[in-house]
């Protein structure tokens, strides 16, 4: 066991990309620069050549086709973009070619690629820096959407799809969890596919479903919970969203009765609205209580951080949701954690990125 | 070019014309339930262009692409049998007419979404450049995929990258219903050159042997330098846009022109060699469209293999 | 009250919107041209001028931001894709600018206008000429999207947001319906606000919310099982999936306990896992049953009539599930309808668009 | 260019570069919490172009747009405020550094997606075309943005529709720390020209005079023929992209092509006019600061204002 942050375990699983597939290659724009997208892939141009790890011309369309095209003969592309907020500029190509090119040809071709994307949140980054787009592409029958919440999370991940797996994916990573450390376990030799959620804590009075981000804030809740109301509360990681665990929901909502979702993008027709329907369409005498969504405000996100506060959801917000189903009213009267202790995870991180 | 030469160009040609005119006559009987976009008019130039790729050079269309599904070496029978949304289709009735592939012979795919598979060819080509394979991509589209801005993204890209890409510009003069000209500001010939992209240009598409001699200059040239270049086609839609009727009476473009074009339309002029070889294609076609017609449905459990 | 197609309701909207709202203008490819987006801008280019109607290059993203543009500038644009499927060139323009240009710069600017596009269905069109993106944009806060099942849904919408509505809505028209013939009754006076859901029809057995065409299967579904099984089914025609009517579809399921969501679209994030956290974060206790879900089968639409018929949900779908929550079970052993009887309304429609 | 004229901008131009040092300076305190793209060693241009431009002539930026906004009349004290994210900033602390607009001066937005803005120009140049109000139109973007595909389509389209509409490239010669050279294979010149667009260029946007000039031939142009133009000037960024660091130590750019800007740079070779201007521009920062230190929140309330 050993200690690692997310942004180390980026950069080991694309160092280790280059390696192991030898067909892979890194692109996108600044992967190569002295910041390399955050540190994930520094020193890899000097290491593989720069045929294998490239910058690219401001052109996300084109080199999303581009991508389709090299996987098409071979290639294993990885394609990086610093904030998910410009894959609308590449929708086209994701949406009506690299989802549907397997099906659409019977079979025919296999179109394997990753795509990382980074989820920019807080510090004014404004309207479109700050989204979390994951329900737009976990629409899309033909796209796999990953949202890793943690290190081990990104190193199961991308070994299994760059070396294992014959889809396209998606893969959205929090900018706020880049300088979490985790701890990581030796990697074992047998191959698990890790496209599914994961239970990352048991508890027999709520379940929280969480993505990204968002399964801290539940994590640092189910303490805060335990710690002063003795709640035991059941964390699900959806991790892959648009193939989540629906067995492993549906028997902790069974035990618990009680759901929240706790999202890191909007909650109409998002991870929050799926999970709902996914329960409602299984069977819903199994909720005691109706299901808490929490998610982003709907609407555009503030620059203003007094705003900005409301926008996102946070460890509190988790709480007070908690309280609200087990004491089964809102007004539960209960203290809620201060604001410095909810600010103390960020304490580190300060913009511009 | 050599007589023998010629009249392989003129068979493939004609036996394109012939699967056209085929599916034109099949239409009524609403057994091909799919929009076809006929390539019809536009045989000549792609016959004398992929007579010099290599099987394993790689093509992607538009949904424009019968005649180069045929050309490159696809199975007439699959095609037949997709457009009847048949299990023996080429892509098991999933495709239809507008996504017309053959990955054995070079095809990679085509697209319904204007201007999408320009990228996919500088994919493909920087994948043959990276296993130095000595094998050119090729991307045949439309003039009206020139106006999506992809276009200048892929013109960018392949410049930058030296890929060794031929686009290829079939200018039929139409997009739909839509005149060049309340279209495009720009000369192609201008554009391509400010990426510095050597362009190429053949007024007209129907000379089998220029289109021939041009477009083996052009790829021996890409092949030599590993370097993109661009080939504009003049040519001529006969039909309408989608589907298999004739549209001179709609008013927005005239009998005439496509008159001019038939005047000079080889596989129309030459009557001798389509009758020495109509019968021969004739047979290959009804035997391709029985195949069609006894081939089983795709299954209800095909529904939902292959999504990821 | 009088007879008159979508198609016609289609066309007559324009030319109303173009006659009474002098800073309306048309655009999009084909507009002027002889087929003139199925009938719907016919003759409307030689009334008003070149100036207010347009055909355009094939540039989707420029067009739209096009249309930014002239809105903030006090005109209003009705931009129209022949297809939906084309609208993922234009998604940047649409999520990062459009939905969000009123509320980023603080309600400074107002950007009026509508966006139409036409969701094509059936007849081998394929994966990129078949889909229904409704979700796709319904998730972006900003955006207002409307699915009008009718001419009059049409007229009304349609003279509202042009004349009446400062934010930009994307309507969804499908083309199975333009063929189609509806009563409508005199306009009244008053300005009604269309955008939201609208109760079809009252029943007390089973509750169907419904987008577009699924509103007319459910009315046909809804008349068979009343003459067969004596079934009362409600109907709720979402209409607007950014802004539906919860009030109207809690109260129903309220009363029913049973709820089919019938969409054009993917279940997945997408309308019908809309609703069920619609009701499952109200009070999922309403539910008896399980929530049936009707949509696209979770795959690229194949070409083949053969599996096409899987792929889209029918009339004999909608009659399947009601029988399934009123008899509890799916193996209720009832008649359903026909091969014939279900294709009955569509006998007119054939190929290509 | 007379004297007076020559001050003036000298004043605008020292007006941007000392509030942007005052940022520079604020930065450290947390108090801004918002990714800056600083105008820093790019005011020159833009105060000598918009000198030319009415109050009423329509303008759109990129996030990089201090300049454009100070130069168009933007007001200073709601600048501070957006910046520090308080209720009285122009647009109630919800747009930020990144989207600085002023639609009583004629800022009509601005956008942190690289060459999103380019269409929003020609449809407001549309507008100004169909109202026949003799406005122009004009957009202010980087070098980068030309690479998106966006691009072409709008060229393709003003060219077109004859849009009276000034695409503005500031080439800095970076994008992000991307040089120029690594990212474009075409010349901004031959690309344009191949649409039939006129295209300016400034070599030295340093030059205020050479700027001015130009500008204002440019602009009278559009303004009497009615049809677009394109004008690339080259400058240089001093600061990091984003931020208020130097980073001529990261090695992808030398600190001596920027100390040869310095030492052409007005804003320093010109001391005394700085000393002249530097107390009363002093005094205006101050006041606007302070106008956003004692600006209150946006309440709570405001959150869900404004989204349809
Ligand atoms: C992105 C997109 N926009 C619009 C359409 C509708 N459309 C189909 S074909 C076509 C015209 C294309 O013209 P061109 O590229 O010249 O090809 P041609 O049909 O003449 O072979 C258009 C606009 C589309 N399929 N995709
Ligand atoms: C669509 C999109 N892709 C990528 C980015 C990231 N990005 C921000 S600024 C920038 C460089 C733009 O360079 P240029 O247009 O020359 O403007 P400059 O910053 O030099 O003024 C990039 C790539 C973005 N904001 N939007
Ligand atoms: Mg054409
Ligand atoms: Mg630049």
């Amino acid at each position: 066991m050993r200690f690692i942050t997310y942004r180390e375990a980026l950069h080991q699983s694309m160092r280790s990309a280059l390696e192991k597939n030898c067909n892979s290659f890194i692109f996108g724009l600044g992967v190569t620069d002295h910041t390399g997208i955050f540190g994930t892939t520094l020193g890899l141009e000097g290491e593989f050549g720069g045929d294998r790890v490239f910058n690219t011309p401001i052109c996300e369309e084109a080199m999303t086709g581009f991508a389709l095209g090299a996987s098409l003969r071979g290639l294993y592309p990885i394609h990086i973009h610093i904030r998910n907020d410009f894959l609308p500029l590449a929708m086209n190509q994701l949406i009506n070619c690299v989802a549907k090119y397997k099906y659409m040809y019977g079979g025919l071709f296999e179109v394997p690629m990753l795509v990382r994307a980074v989820i920019g949140r807080s510090w004014g980054q404004g309207g479109t820096h700050s989204q979390s787009l994951q329900a737009l592409f976990a629409h899309i029958p033909g796209l796999t959407v990953v949202m890793p919440s943690n290190a081990k999370s990104v190193i199961s991940t991308y070994d299994y799809v760059v070396n294992h797996y014959r889809s396209p994916v998606l893969s959205l990573e929090h900018r706020l969890l880049y300088e979490y450390s985790f701890t990581v376990e030796p990697k074992s030799e047998e191959i698990i596919n890790p496209l599914t959620s994961f239970l990352v804590k048991e508890g027999s009075d709520v379940t929280v479903t969480a993505t990204s981000l968002m399964v801290h804030e539940a994590k640092r809740a189910a303490d805060f919970v335990k710690k002063h109301e003795a709640i035991e509360v059941e964390i699900i990681d959806l991790h892959c969203v648009s193939h989540p665990d629906v067995e492993l929901i549906l028997r902790s909502v069974k035990n618990t009765g009680k759901l929240i979702v706790a999202d890191t993008g909007w909650a109409p027709f998002g991870v929050c609205a799926e999970v709902s329907r996914i329960v409602a369409s299984a069977d819903p005498s199994m909720l005691s209580r109706p299901v808490i969504n929490l998610s982003m405000a709907p609407t555009t996100c503030p620059t203003a951080k007094a705003l900005e506060k409301y926008f996102y959801p946070d460890f509190g917000d988790v709480v007070h949701a908690i309280y609200t189903l087990v004491f089964e009213t809102s007004d539960h009267g209960k203290e809620l954690p201060s604001e410095e202790h909810k600010a103390s995870q960020y304490k580190e991180f300060k913009g511009p990125f | 070019m050599d007589r023998k030469t010629y009249e392989k160009l003129f068979y493939d040609a004609l036996r394109i014309r012939m699967v056209e005119e085929k599916i034109i006559q099949l239409y009524p009987s609403d057994k091909i339930q799919s929009p076809v976009h006929l390539s019809i008019g536009q045989e000549h130039h792609v016959v004398a262009l992929i007579y010099h790729l290599k099987k394993d050079d790689v093509i992607f269309c538009s949904y424009r692409s019968h005649a180069a599904y045929l050309a490159k070496g696809g199975d007439l029978r699959k095609m037949f049998a997709e457009l009847y949304g048949k299990k023996t289709g080429m892509a098991k009735g999933r495709a239809g007419s507008m996504h017309l592939c053959s990955p054995e012979v070079g095809l990679f795919g085509a697209s319904a979404i204007v201007g999408t598979v320009f990228p996919h060819a500088l994919g493909a080509a920087y994948a043959n450049k990276l296993k130095n394979n000595g094998l050119v991509s090729v991307v045949i589209s439309g003039d009206g995929a020139t106006e999506e801005g992809v276009f200048h993204e892929c013109l960018n890209l392949a410049s930058l990258k030296k890929l060794p890409v031929l686009f290829v510009i079939e200018n039929n003069g139409l997009a739909i219903h839509a005149l060049l000209e309340e279209r495009q500001s720009y000369s192609l010939e201008a554009l391509t050159s400010a990426y510095g992209i050597p362009y190429y240009l053949v007024d007209d598409g129907f000379n089998l042997e220029l289109v021939w001699n041009r477009s083996e200059q052009i790829l021996s040239s890409i092949r030599q330098l590993l370097t993109p270049a661009i080939f504009e086609i003049k040519t001529c839609r006969y039909y309408e846009h989608v589907g298999v009727g004739l549209d001179y009476d709609k008013g927005y473009r005239t009998i005439e022109e496509y008159e001019t074009w038939r005047a000079r339309d080889p596989l129309i002029v030459n009557k001798e060699l389509v009758d020495e070889f109509q019968p021969q294609i004739e047979k290959e076609i009804s035997e391709a469209v029985e195949f069609a017609e006894l081939s089983p449905d795709p299954p209800k459990e095909e529904l939902l293999t292959d999504v990821f």
